[in-house]
This record gives C-alpha cells, structure tokens and sequence, in this order.
C-alpha cells in the first residue's frame, strides 16, 4: 500500500466517524454538513475525471451541476403539483422518486456534456477553459430569464423526494445515501484511472502525438471522458437541489464552476480523494470561520493561499508525496 | 524485393512562399531501409509528416498496402500498421517506460474503451510491452519516470513503444539523435535486423548509420528529390557532396 | 590560470543523486570535452554550472567568483553562453526575436549570423515552432553566440544538423578559440570531430569524473569501458 | 428606428468596445503575454476605482485621482507578485486560480473593512461632464469620448510595448520558457514584477476611468473579469490587435444584439413576450459569440494555434 | 420563562453587504433600546447565495433551536429559504424582499412581512406618475423575476402611455444604449427599478448624457447608503417609499436620533424595516409565549408596535397595510438624502391579497 492509500483511507475514516459521533449525540445540523461535503465531493468527483484524468480544464461544470439541479426541480415540482411536464407527443408526468430523477439528471447532463463537450474540444488550453465558461454562463443567463421555474428567484421543492425503502427527511438517512453514492462514484473513478481507458487518457492529456500514433483517437477519449465528468457532476446537482430543497440559477453561475474546481485543486488535481478532501477542509473552513467575524473571508482566503503556496499538489499531494500516479 | 509497401506519388506542399515538397515521389520495399537525407529544411520532416497523416498535402497521395490513405488521418493510418517515431521525442513524460509501453501494446490491440479491468495487470499487453523494452536496451528502467531519464534514452524508448505495435512499416525521423556513440552504434545493430520485420524509411543525418544501414538512398534538397540510389552511388554524386556531406566521408 | 573551475561536484533530483563529485578545469580560450554514455550526467553538469540545477555540494568559480552563490541570470552575464540540450528555441518567437531576445553587445552582431547561418537569416521572420530541426539548432547556437559569452557551453550541439553545416560550425568553432580566446564546453557524440577541437576531454561515468587528459591519450581500452565504442 | 438612432447606437457599440478594451487591456498583458491566469484582475480593477474615489473625495483633483489609481494598484500589484504569484510561474494553471482566487477573497473583504459597505462617489469631473453634439446632430457625453480616446492611447502603448521593444520580446521569451531565458542572462523575475505591476496600474486607472460613470462598490471587479476573459480570449490570447478586435466585436454585439434582439422578436410576437425573450437572448449573446468564435477559430481571431 | 430566540440570516459580506448589514444594525438597535433581554440572536452571513441561505436555515433549525427567523434581503434567497422554514413551524419575519409568491396563494399564517409586498413601491411610482400627469413613460428593470414584477407593479397604477419598455441584463453596468433609446422615444418621464450598482451606474450615466426627462423610481435606488455614491445626479428625482428619515412621528425621531448615535451614519429604509421587525417581535414576546405557537401568532399579528413609518397594521395576509410615500432627492449640507414631498398611495393593500386564503 502507498502512503495515498493510508490517507484515503484515514479521510474516509474520519469521514465516517464524525456523522455517527454527530447521530449519537443527536446534532443533526452535522450531519446535513456532511451531506454537503459528500455531495459536492461528488461533482468534484465528476470534474477530477475531465480535469484530473483528461487535462480537461472545465471552467463550466456548473453547466452539469445545474442541469442535473433542474432535472430534479423540474420532475419534482410537477409531481408537486400534478400536472405533466409534457402531453404531446408522449405523455411525460413528474416524479418524486430519486432513482428516477437521477437517471434522468444523469442522462441529460450526459447529453449536455456531449454537445459541448463535441464543441468545446475542438479547442484546447486556455481557450477549452473560457468556451466551456461560456456554455456555462448561457445556461446561466437562460435560467435566470425562464420564467417557467422560478427564474432568478428559483423554485422551492417542498418535500424531498423519496427513495425506496427510506426516509430521506431524516438526515441520517439521506446522508446513508449521499456517502452511498459518493463511495460508488469514488470506486468508479478508480477503476476508471486504473483501465484502459484511463491510461490512454492520461496519456493524452501528457503528449496527444503519443498517442495519436499508437493509433488511439485523443478527441474521442476526451470526450468520453467529459461525458462521464458531466453526467457525474449532474447526479451531484441533483443530490444538491435535493439536499436544499430548492433549485436557482445560481447553481449555473461561474462561481459555482470555480467553487468545484477549487474542491479539485485544494484537494489535489488528479488524486482520487482529491474532491473529497478539498469539499471537506473548505465547508470546514466556511463553517467555522462564517460566525468569526463579518470579515471572515480574508481568512479564508488567507489560509487557501496558505495551501496553495506551501502544500504543492494539494492537500493529498502534500501528504502522500509525489508517486506515479497509476501503477 | 516486391511490391512497394509503401508510396508516396507526386506529393506537394507549400508553407507560404516555400515548397517544402514539390512532386515528391517515393517508395519503400518489403524488407529495405530506405534512408532519406538532404540539407536542414529540405522538407524530410514534412514528408514524414505528410506520410503519417500529421499534414494534408497540397496535391499527390499516399499510398500504404496497396491502398489510398490520403484521406485518412494519423489515427487511422497507425491502425493500418504505420510505426513512427519522432524528431523530438514524444512520451507520456508522467509515466514510467512501461506504462509508456503498455499504451503502444495497448493501441496496437485496440481495445481503449474498456473502464474497469486494471491495464496494468494485463499479461498479454504487459508481455508485448516487457518485450520491446528489451529488445532496446531498457528492461532495467522499467519503473523509472520517464521524465528521468536521459535524452538517450528517451530515443530508446521512442524506438520501444513503435516496436509494441508491430508495424508493417516503419517512419523513423532521426532515431539516432542524442544517442552517444555507443548508443547509435547498437541502435545501428538493432535496426539491421528489425527492416526484416518491417522495411524502414528513416530520415538521419548521421552519416556513418545511413551509409551502413541503407538499401537504397533519397536525397531531398529544396523540397525535390535529386538523387536515389544506393550508398555508394550516393557517395560518389558531387551534387549530393556539395550540397549535403561536405568533406564527410573524405576520411 | 583557469576560467571555469568545478570542484567535486554533486547533485540529485528531489532523492535520486545523479552527480557524485564531478571535477574539471577550462582555461580561457580552451576547449574542454565532456564525454560519456547517455545518463551518466553530461547534461546535469552543464546545467549545474549554469545554475538551471540547484548543486549539493561542491563547489563552481567563474572568473574567480562563486556562481554557487548566484541566480542563474547573473551567471550568464558572467560570460556563460548556453546552447541546451533539445535547443529549447522560444516557439512562439520569430528567429529574428529570439536572437534579440537575450543579445549584448560584443562580437556577434546579427549581420555575423547571418553569414554563419545563412539558412537562418533566410527564414528570419518564422516562427521558431515551425523550423525544421537542424534549423532551430542553428537558431540555438546563433542565440548563445549573440550574448557574446566567455565561456560557450554546448550541449549536443551538432545533433541533427548536416553533415556539411556540422562542418562549418567546428570550423567557426575553431576559428572562434583561435580568434577571441572562447572558452568551450563541448558534448558531441561526433568523438571524430571533438578529437580534432579538443584539447582536453573529462570522462563523465556515474555522475563522476573518471579521466581527464588529452583526446590524443585516449585509449582505446578506456573508448570502449566508458564510451562503448 | 431612425438612422440618426441607428448610427448613435453603434457608436455606443463602439464607445462600449473601446472601454471593454480599457478594462481588458491589464489583463491582456498578464494573461495574454506572460501567460498568467489572474482572476484577482477584477480586484486590481476595483483597487484602482477605490483608491480613485478616495483621493477624489479628498482633493476634489480627478487627475490626482486618476494618478492614485495608477500608483495603488500598481503597488498592490507589485506587492502580490513579489509575495505570491512569483511562486507559481512553474507551477500548473490551476494553482494559479486557485491562488488568485484566495487573492479576490482576501482584496474584496480586505477593502470593504476599509472603506466601508457602501458605494463610493466619484464622478467625471466638471470639465469632462455633460453631452457634446456630433456631426450629424447626435448628443454625445464628452467624457466617454474621453475614455476612447484612452482606450485608443492604451491599446497604442501596448502594441508598441509588446510587439516593438526588446521588453516586450523577453517577456515573451519568458513565458515561452522561463528557465531558458533566465540561463541567457535575463532577469526575468524582476521583468515579470514589473510587468505585473504595469498590467495592475492598467487595472487601476480602467477602474477609475470606468467608475466614474458606473458604481464603486466592493465586487465591480467581477463581471469585469469575465467580460475581459471573453474578449481576450475572442481576439486570441497573447494579441494586443486581437484583444481590441475582440473588444470591439464584443462590444457591438452586446449594444446592437440588446437593442434590435427585442424589435427582431416583435416582428412575430407580442411585444412583452418579445421584450422579455429579446432580454434574454441578449445577455447571452456575447457568450454566444464567443462560442461561435472558438468553434470555427479554436484559437481565437489572431491567436497562433 | 418567556425568551425567544431569533436567527438572522443576512448578506454580511461582498457587494451586497450593505443592505444587510443596515437591517442588522436596525434590528439590534431596537433591541438594545428596548432593555429588554428576552430575544437573543443569531447572526449568519449567506453571502447572497440562496443554497448557502438554506444550509444556514437548516443549521438555525437543527443546531440552534431558533423559534423566529428573520433577516434575509434578497426575494430569491427567502423564496429559497421561506416556505420550508414555515412549514417546519418556525416564525419569519421578512426585513425586507415580498415576493408575490408569498403573498398570494403561497402565504402562511407563521410569515411575516414587516417590509412591503415587491410590488408596492413600484405600484406608487406608477400611481405618482399619473398623479404628476406622466403621460409617456419610458420604462426599464432588469430581466428577472424582480424586474417582471416591478414594471407590472407599475404599470398596474400608472394610466398613461408607455414610450418604450426594456429589460436590462442582470448586473449590467452601461446604460448608453438604453439611454439613447430614452432619448429618441420621445418620452415625457422614465420609470427604472434597477437596485444597487446598477442604479448608481444608470444614474450617472444618465445625468451625463443630458436627456435630462424627470426620473421616477422606487427607494431601492436612491436610499442612504447609495445616495452619496450617486452624487448629485440623484438630485431632484423623485422616489417612493413607505419610510423616510423626515417622517413627523415619536418612534422615528427617536429612531433615526439614536442610530446615529449608534452607528455614526444616517438610517437607511432598510435600517428602518429591521428597527421595525424588532420592535414587532418585542411587542409579541410581551404577549404571548412563544411555546404557544397560536397565541405568539395573534399577538404578531396586532403589530402592536410604534413603527418608524407611523401606523402599520397587517393585512390578511400578514403584509402591511401602509402609506406609501414619495419622496425627493435633496442636498443637505455635504449629505444627499430623501425628503417626503407627498403620499402616493393611502392605506395601500398588496394585489395579492386576495389570492391568499388563510
Ligand atoms: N508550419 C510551417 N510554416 C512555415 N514554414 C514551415 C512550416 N513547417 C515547416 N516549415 C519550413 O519548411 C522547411 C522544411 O522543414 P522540415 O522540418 O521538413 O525540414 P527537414 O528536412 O526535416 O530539416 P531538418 O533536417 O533540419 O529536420 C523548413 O525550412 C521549415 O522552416
Ligand atoms: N529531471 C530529472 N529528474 C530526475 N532524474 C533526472 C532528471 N534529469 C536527468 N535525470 C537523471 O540523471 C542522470 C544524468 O542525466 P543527464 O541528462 O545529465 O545525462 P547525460 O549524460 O546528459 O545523458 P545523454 O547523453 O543521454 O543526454 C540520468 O540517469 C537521468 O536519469
Ligand atoms: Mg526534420
Ligand atoms: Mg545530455
């Protein structure tokens, strides 16, 4: 075992431990936090296979994020309401069930993320950074004017939607289920690193002539591989939307992006419990530091420069050193 | 010798005002080293570019086992059995020698869609990698970062990897750059018996691998070939010693 | 007296060492080959002289100072010229830029190179990214030579150039040391030309300095230990 | 809609251009030249139109203000680049935004703990107030001709800068490889120090320029930021003509697209349906461009491949 | 025992900080007036992100205990955090932002609305306008749901003809174009709801471009804490409120006396409606037990308070019933402020009053 595993496995340790501390003293409030880790660990789960992997430097990850969002808000609040989303051609109605809304989360966000993924990879660098921004900020815009689900206001679900066998209205529950897929998600995301495909997107990202001459197509890897960041970040706006309750257009907007490229980065670009690790210490940070005074943010922001001018590869890169990645 | 493999009719290409290649017509036998060589900026590196699918030329095509593949890009053309190495070396730098390997076997084998099996845990393409590593020299570096190594045995690689994905031909651009004497003389030994497995076109300007390597010889000078022909016909062409190797081989 | 002088020189990335006590002089006006197999420290040597490497121990003067002490910037207003391994020309650079780029005044002018390299002045307005190899050589050795240096470092500076310019270049090389009193640090594996400019040669192996004398003394049994010829 | 309209409304586009130009132009030195990515632009920017007001409100003196500008953010940006960003050049991209990210954080707050929750005043001064009349009769404010005016100057200075000295070329050299131009005996961290600071001092007088006809208030760095990645990265990066192109194009779709979007849906639609749709497809417009742009020249107008 | 204990969810930092930071400073002034400690408070930043706002309503909730919640500026972050808060019984008090949803068939007897409905203040610059004889308005908010709802606002009281009508994108921050679309629509009057920087932009701009119709709009725009960054271009315009610093009444001298006196400032609307739902509060706690979810309700309900803007009673659904004011844009000294010229609307009661059935 390398030193990464010992942390990963330390992380997820602690990561456990401190919901069953919060349940068996009763705090429930701890465990909604922990949720919240889980769920945006997840999106960076999600980004860290486009950026991580591929060299995929998305600046619209709020693109996925948010649709998933909506495909949640959307279903939800027309089973709230009982009108279908659609009569004509076929008949589409709302619905209450997670399973369902995540597929369909996934499925869309997939879809997006093949559209602009086909279109965004034509470029690479620094201009594959701002034409994804720039999908991104469409969506935002469009959003923000659609009057249909609440526009800039956004829509409230009132209830949270229900999984077979469970009461996700008790936090615990709902957490069981967000480390549940988190914990999939991550063992995918591993797999993934470690087969085929993985390699050969590695290699992509390091020398593209590489591996156009073994006979591999980079830009179809690439876009796979987007296709998979993207449907994975949606299923994590889906759990978001479903942990508040609510869906806006914020969760389209470029700081969205950013927020979960920062997960990725102070966590460690390219470490499989790089999002894990960056979510947890930044809600941590934005937990503790929000009731420390009105100027808490210089804080924050001192301690984030603090990580990235002193802990070179992020949290996880620091700690475990710098080891071949896949071996 | 048989069919060319391998050829190149009437190619063209200009960068603006120059011609680096005009009317470039070129073949490579079964079981031959063809060796191109001519003056810095004669066009060599263009050709193979043109040759591998890098670069579209502007008129003419490119003919690989008996079909036209002017159309196909450099992916295609790779599927179809076109090994190349590169001028300046192109390697997963983050990897170790044999992932860089295993990518080759891997490529080779075609099968990259594939998410969950550990590719580093599979025996036949780890064989195949194992075995070119060998056959250059570098089974001992395994595991080092490649970023590491020297810029020998860089070149070494380079050769390994093309090896993993048994071409039916290959291009080789200045394979013995940054290789030390003994570096180029072994590479020399290797490729002597590796045109049997596969014929050659290799692009050198070391002229002591070229003249004992080479079946035959293509000078390019401005974009056009003036001379084919074996070593010694080469050597004796004063257009070629002029505009080409100087007083090299007066020793 | 000496220009460059490394004492016992010794270096390693992150934990891997790859110098174990490198030693050697270079006049003023000599010509000082560095030999040895591919991986044997060739390369480190020169960038640790040029102060691209962090050394560990050991110790580098200059014309009486110690470059250990100094950012490699200063070290090369010292009077280093380096022509790196692999040319590293500015890509998105004209010849032209890159020649002006990191010039001082002495003499190599611009009109010089170009009757040096004629190719270069040729193309003088292209992008380094896209010259043919041997050109961006030329284009490197062309851009050490305009900083006018004391010392010229070259690091496999003939690879991939033809035959006939390869000539040229020892030729001006030659004339160079006889002419201005340049001193050179050369690595080629051309052993037939360096044999002919050398007038001495430092044998690399494992990071140390093995041999030192001169070209002519070179045995045949140590050719074949340490250069595998 | 009247010529007389028409024809002001593209100067507006124009006009608009020439100060997404102003405010883009820092950036395309930091960004575009020495190939740094610095979201803390926007802070640099805000910087500027702070210490603007400030001196402004104290001396009632625009042109000390505007000086203050220059001296406060290119002294902040000297400061960042000496404490921080000089860490980062080997580093990868993301560090970057990482860093200056943390930097917005930090510049933000910092300046609202010193200058307080609420807006700032500063206003054009007196002699650059009020409407002139063009030819052709169109009202003009003087003081946004004045900002073409700089624009133009900045965009001129820069060129010249960049493409025409030896700075300029070094500085590209730099970012093409660091290592190699410091080895031929360039300093290049105290150039980059400079640099920096330059493209902050032009961050600064863009915020004072600007703020004076719009708000000076903690966070106005953002949109701009955005808005001048867009345009840099239309005109292709690295590429002062580029970014003024990018500038211009971007600032006469804006204008143009939010007025004739709206008319354009009234043709078949009722009008508040097409007001609001109009809107909407408007403010999506340049990100639409930008689209566009990169998908037909991945590297944007005069960027090199 | 009696004690309430209220959490405060507002933006404290970034752009928008201002707005909530004056409620803030009002609320917690009321409460130190009052001598009373039978409210204690919890203050969270929610950065003006609505997600963060109902993680923050969650932790009020689940860690905190909190019996009323309060503070939130913006319509988006209480849509987001409102109705679930209600439904798990907890009280809101709204300081500021009415969206329409919660007023009409979305209203619930545990909220509050101490502020005004969105619309209201728009409806009194359109009923002013056609009191001052506006006859061709030129109208423009941004394209959101806040913006829809103030020209609708308007136009349901203003009878004349509308020159033009235009919807600005979210945080734009140049006007040039709409301006010269003002200017050659032939209008008499412009009517604009564009809140924070961009009204301080639009302004400026505006007053620069020498168009120089007269200008209607609601408070947002010209209120304390913006007026001294608009400048003298603000002057003379006209704005609607339901609250100015001038109004002749005890508890608003007292009010605007004492936050200066506090704070070194002058109040804000805003610092008025959070001054105001304190003393709302206190009036209930006095009445009623908070354990007595009912009883707390009823006696919410009697506002029985001295509110800063003279009478205040609520309606049916729980918003105010209240005078709206207009308002003008004076120099006093170095200080631009507002001095109440006239009474737009009487008694004024929300339009989606009727919708709501509780
Ligand atoms: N994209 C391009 N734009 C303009 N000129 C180009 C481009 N690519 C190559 N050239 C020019 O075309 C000529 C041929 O280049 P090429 O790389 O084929 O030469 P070569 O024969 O391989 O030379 P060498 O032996 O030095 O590697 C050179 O003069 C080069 O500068
Ligand atoms: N960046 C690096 N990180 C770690 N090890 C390195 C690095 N660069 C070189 N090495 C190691 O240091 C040793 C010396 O390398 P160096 O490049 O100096 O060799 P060289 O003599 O110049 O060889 P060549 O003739 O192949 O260029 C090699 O074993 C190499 O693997
Ligand atoms: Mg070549
Ligand atoms: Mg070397």
């Amino acid at each position: 075992m390398t030193r990464e595993t010992y942390i990963n496995a330390g992380l997820t340790f602690v990561l456990v431990l401190v919901p069953f501390w919060a349940w068996s003293t009763g705090q429930a409030y701890i465990l909604t936090l922990c949720t919240k880790v889980a769920i945006l660990a997840l999106a960076g789960v999600g980004l860290n296979i486009a950026l991580g992997l591929g060299g995929l430097v998305s600046f619209g990850h709020a693109a996925f994020f948010g649709i998933g969002g909506y495909a949640m808000g959307i279903l939800a609040s027309h089973a709230q309401t009982f009108d279908p989303i659609m009569e004509w051609p076929i008949l589409i109605e709302g619905t209450k069930s997670m399973p369902v809304i995540w597929l369909v989360a996934m499925v869309s966000s997939a879809l997006a993320a093949l559209l602009i993924g086909a279109l965004s990879l034509r470029t690479s660098g620094v201009y594959f950074i701002m034409i994804t921004l720039a999908f991104g900020q469409m969506l935002y815009y469009f959003t923000i004017g659609w009057p249909a689900y609440g526009g800039e206001d956004g829509l409230s679900i009132y209830l949270r939607n229900s999984f077979p066998g469970m009461n996700t209205l008790v936090p615990v529950q709902f957490l069981i289920l967000a480390y549940g897929i988190l914990g999939l998600a991550l063992l995918f995301s591993a797999r993934l690193s470690r087969a085929p495909f993985g390699l050969a997107l590695t290699a992509a990202r390091q020398n593209a002539d590489r591996v156009e001459t073994v006979g591999i197509a980079p830009y179809r890897l690439r876009l796979v591989a987007f296709v998979i960041s993207g449907a994975i970040t949606g299923l994590a706006g889906a759990l978001f939307a479903d942990l508040n309750r609510f869906i806006s257009p914020t969760m389209f907007s470029w700081h969205t992006s950013g927020e979960i490229m920062i997960f990725v980065i102070l966590g460690g670009v390219g470490r499989l419990f790089g999002p894990v690790a960056g979510a947890a210490l930044f809600i941590l940070l934005e937990h503790l530091l929000g009731g420390v005074s009105e100027y808490w943010k210089i804080f924050l922001g001192a301690l984030l420069l603090a990580v990235v001018l002193f802990a070179r590869g992020g949290l996880i890169g620091t700690l475990a050193g710098r080891e071949v990645a896949h071996g | 010798m048989g069919e060319p493999l391998l050829q190149t009719r009437a190619i063209s290409k200009s960068f603006g005002a120059l011609k680096a290649s005009s009317d470039v017509s070129l073949d490579l036998r079964p079981g031959e080293i063809h060796a191109l060589i001519g003056p810095n900026g004669a066009g060599k590196s263009t050709l193979i570019k043109q040759i591998a699918g890098n670069l579209r030329p502007d008129s003419g095509t490119v003919h690989f086992l008996g079909r036209d593949v002017t159309a196909l890009d450099t992916v295609a053309r790779a599927r179809l059995g076109l090994g190349r190495t590169f001028q300046i070396s192109a390697l997963a730098m983050e990897f170790t020698v044999l992932q860089n390997a295993v990518l080759g076997a891997l490529g080779a084998r075609g099968d990259v869609m594939r998410f969950f099996r550990p590719v580093m845990k599979d025996r036949a393409l780890l064989e195949r990698a194992q075995e070119a590593l060998e056959r250059v020299g570098l089974q001992d570096h395994a595991t080092t970062r490649t970023a590491e190594l020297s810029h020998g045995q860089r070149r070494q690689l380079e050769v390994a990897v093309a090896l993993t994905l048994r071409p039916r031909a290959f291009l080789m651009d200045e394979p013995m750059a940054g290789l030390g004497a003994g570096g180029s003389k072994r590479l020399t030994g290797f490729l002597d018996g590796l045109r049997a497995e596969a014929p050659i076109l290799l692009v050198e300007h070391d002229m002591d691998a070229v003249f004992a390597l080479a079946d035959r010889i293509s000078v390019l000078v401005y974009g056009q070939i003036i001379a084919t022909g074996t070593a010694a016909d080469i050597r004796g062409n004063a257009e070629v010693r002029r505009a080409y190797l100087g007083e090299e081989d007066t020793a | 007296m000496t220009l460059l002088s490394v004492d016992d020189l010794a270096m390693q990335y992150g934990s891997s060492q790859a110098l174990f006590g490198v030693s050697f002089d270079v006049a003023p006006g000599e010509v000082v080959a560095l030999m040895g197999r591919n991986g044997m420290g060739k390369t480190t040597t020169i960038h640790a002289i040029c102060r691209m490497v962090p050394a560990m121990s050991g110790a580098i003067t200059f014309d009486g100072q110690d470059l250990l002490r100094l950012p490699s910037f200063r070290a090369a207003r010292l009077g280093l010229g380096l022509v790196p391994e692999g040319r590293r020309c500015f890509a998105p650079l004209t010849v032209e830029e890159n020649l002006i780029a990191s010039a001082r005044p002495g003499h190599w002018d611009l009109a010089r190179i170009a009757r040096l390299f004629p190719r270069l002045e040729e193309r003088r307005d292209q992008k380094a990214a896209s010259l043919s190899g041997g050109e961006q050589q030329m284009l490197a050795i062309a851009r050490a030579l305009m900083t006018n240096p004391r010392l010229l470092l070259l690091d496999e500076a003939t690879e991939g150039l033809a035959p006939v310019v390869r000539q040229e270049i020892w030729a001006a090389i030659a004339t160079l040391k006889r002419d201005s009193g340049l001193a050179i640090v050369v690595v080629d594996k051309a052993l037939k030309e360096l044999n002919k400019i050398a007038d001495r040669a430092v044998i690399i192996a494992r990071g140390q300095s093995v041999w030192t004398g001169r070209p002519a003394d070179l045995t045949a049994d140590l050719a074949d230990r340490y250069l595998g010829v | 809609m009247t010529f007389l309209l028409f024809a002001e409304q593209m100067l507006n586009g124009l006009q608009f251009g020439i100060m997404l130009f102003l405010m883009a132009a820092g950036l395309t030195l930091v960004f575009g030249v020495m190939g740094l990515i610095n979201l803390a632009h926007g802070s640099l920017y805000m910087i500027g139109a702070f210490a603007a007001a400030a001196v402004a409100g104290a001396t009632g003196s625009f042109v000390l203000a505007l000086m203050a500008s220059l001296a406060a953010a290119a002294a902040a940006g000297a400061l960042i680049e000496l404490t921080v960003i000089r860490r980062l050049y080997k580093r990868d991209h993301l560090d970057q935004v990482l860093a200056t990210f943390a930097l917005i954080l930090i510049l933000s707050e910092g300046t609202r703990w010193v200058f307080g929750s609420f807006p700032l005043y500063l206003d054009v001064p007196s002699y650059l107030s009020g409407p002139v009349t063009l030819p052709g009769g169109i009202q003009y404010p003087l003081y946004r001709l004045a900002i073409i005016l700089a624009g133009l100057l900045v965009a001129g200075g820069l060129f010249a800068l960049i493409a025409r000295t030896r700075i300029g070329i070094q500085i590209r050299a730099g970012e093409a490889d660091r290592e190699m131009i410091a080895a031929l005996g360039i300093d290049i961290s105290r150039l980059y120090t400079l640099v920096f600071a330059l493209g902050a001092a032009l961050a600064g007088l863009a915020g004072a320029l600007v703020g004076a006809i719009q708000s000076v208030q903690v966070g106005m760095g953002e949109p701009v930021l955005i808005l001048a990645f867009v345009v840099i990265v239309i005109g292709g990066i690295g590429s002062i003509k580029g970014a003024l192109v990018g500038a211009l194009l971007v600032g006469m779709t804006d204008t143009m697209g939010g007025v004739l979007l709206p008319r354009f849906f009234a043709l078949f639609m009722d009008p508040s349906a097409a007001t609001t749709i109009g809107a909407s497809l408007g403010s999506m417009l340049i990100y639409i461009l930008m689209a566009a742009v990169l998908i037909v020249r991945p590297s944007g107008l005069y960027g090199s491949a | 025992e009696g004690k309430v204990k209220v959490g405060m969810i507002t933006t404290l930092s970034g752009g928008g900080a201002g707005l909530g930071i004056d409620a803030r400073d009002g609320f917690m002034l009321a409460l130190k007036l009052s001598g009373s400690d039978a409210v204690e408070v919890v203050i969270e930043d929610d950065q003006q992100k609505p997600e963060i706002a109902v993680q923050l309503a969650d932790k009020m909730i689940q860690a905190e205990n909190v019996d009323v919640l309060t503070g939130i500026i913006w319509s988006n972050l209480a849509m987001a955090v409102v109705p679930s808060a209600v439904a798990q019984d907890k009280i809101y008090l709204s300081v500021n932002a009415g969206p329409s949803a919660l007023a009409g068939k979305g209203c619930h007897p545990n909220y509050f609305n101490v502020a005004w409905q969105n619309d209201n203040l728009h409806e009194a610059a359109g009923a002013y306008a056609t009191k001052a004889g506006y006859g061709n308005t030129f109208i423009l908010a941004p394209n959101y749901p806040a913006g829809t709802d103030a020209l609708t606002g308007f136009k349901r009281f203003y009878k004349g003809d509308l020159a033009g009508e235009i919807y600005t994108t979210l945080g734009q921050t140049d006007y040039a174009a709409e301006i010269a679309q003002i200017r050659a629509s032939g209008a008499d009057s412009v009517f604009f709801f564009l809140p924070g920087g961009m009204g301080i932009s639009f302004m400026k701009q505006y007053a620069d471009s020498g168009v120089g119709l007269p200008v209607v709009g609601p408070a947002f725009s010209f209120d304390q804490g913006i007026l001294q960054a608009v400048g003298a271009a603000a002057l003379g315009v006209v704005n609607t409120s339901q609250w100015g610093k001038d109004l002749d009444n005890e508890a608003n001298k007292t009010f605007v006396a004492a936050f200066q006196q506090e704070y070194g400032r002058l109040p804000s609307l805003y610092a008025s409606q959070g001054y105001d739902t304190a003393n709302l509060l206190l009036s209930a706690v006095g009445k009623a037990d908070i354990g007595d979810k009912a009883a707390f309700r009823a006696a919410l309900k009697e506002a029985d308070f001295a509110s800063t803007r003279g009478d205040f009673k609520f309606g049916t659904n729980n918003h105010p019933v209240q005078d709206i004011y207009v308002r003008e844009v004076i120099q006093e000294g170095d200080i631009f402020t507002n001095k109440i010229i006239g009474v737009a609307l009487e008694d004024h009661v929300d339009a989606y009053a009727v919708e709501c059935k509780m």
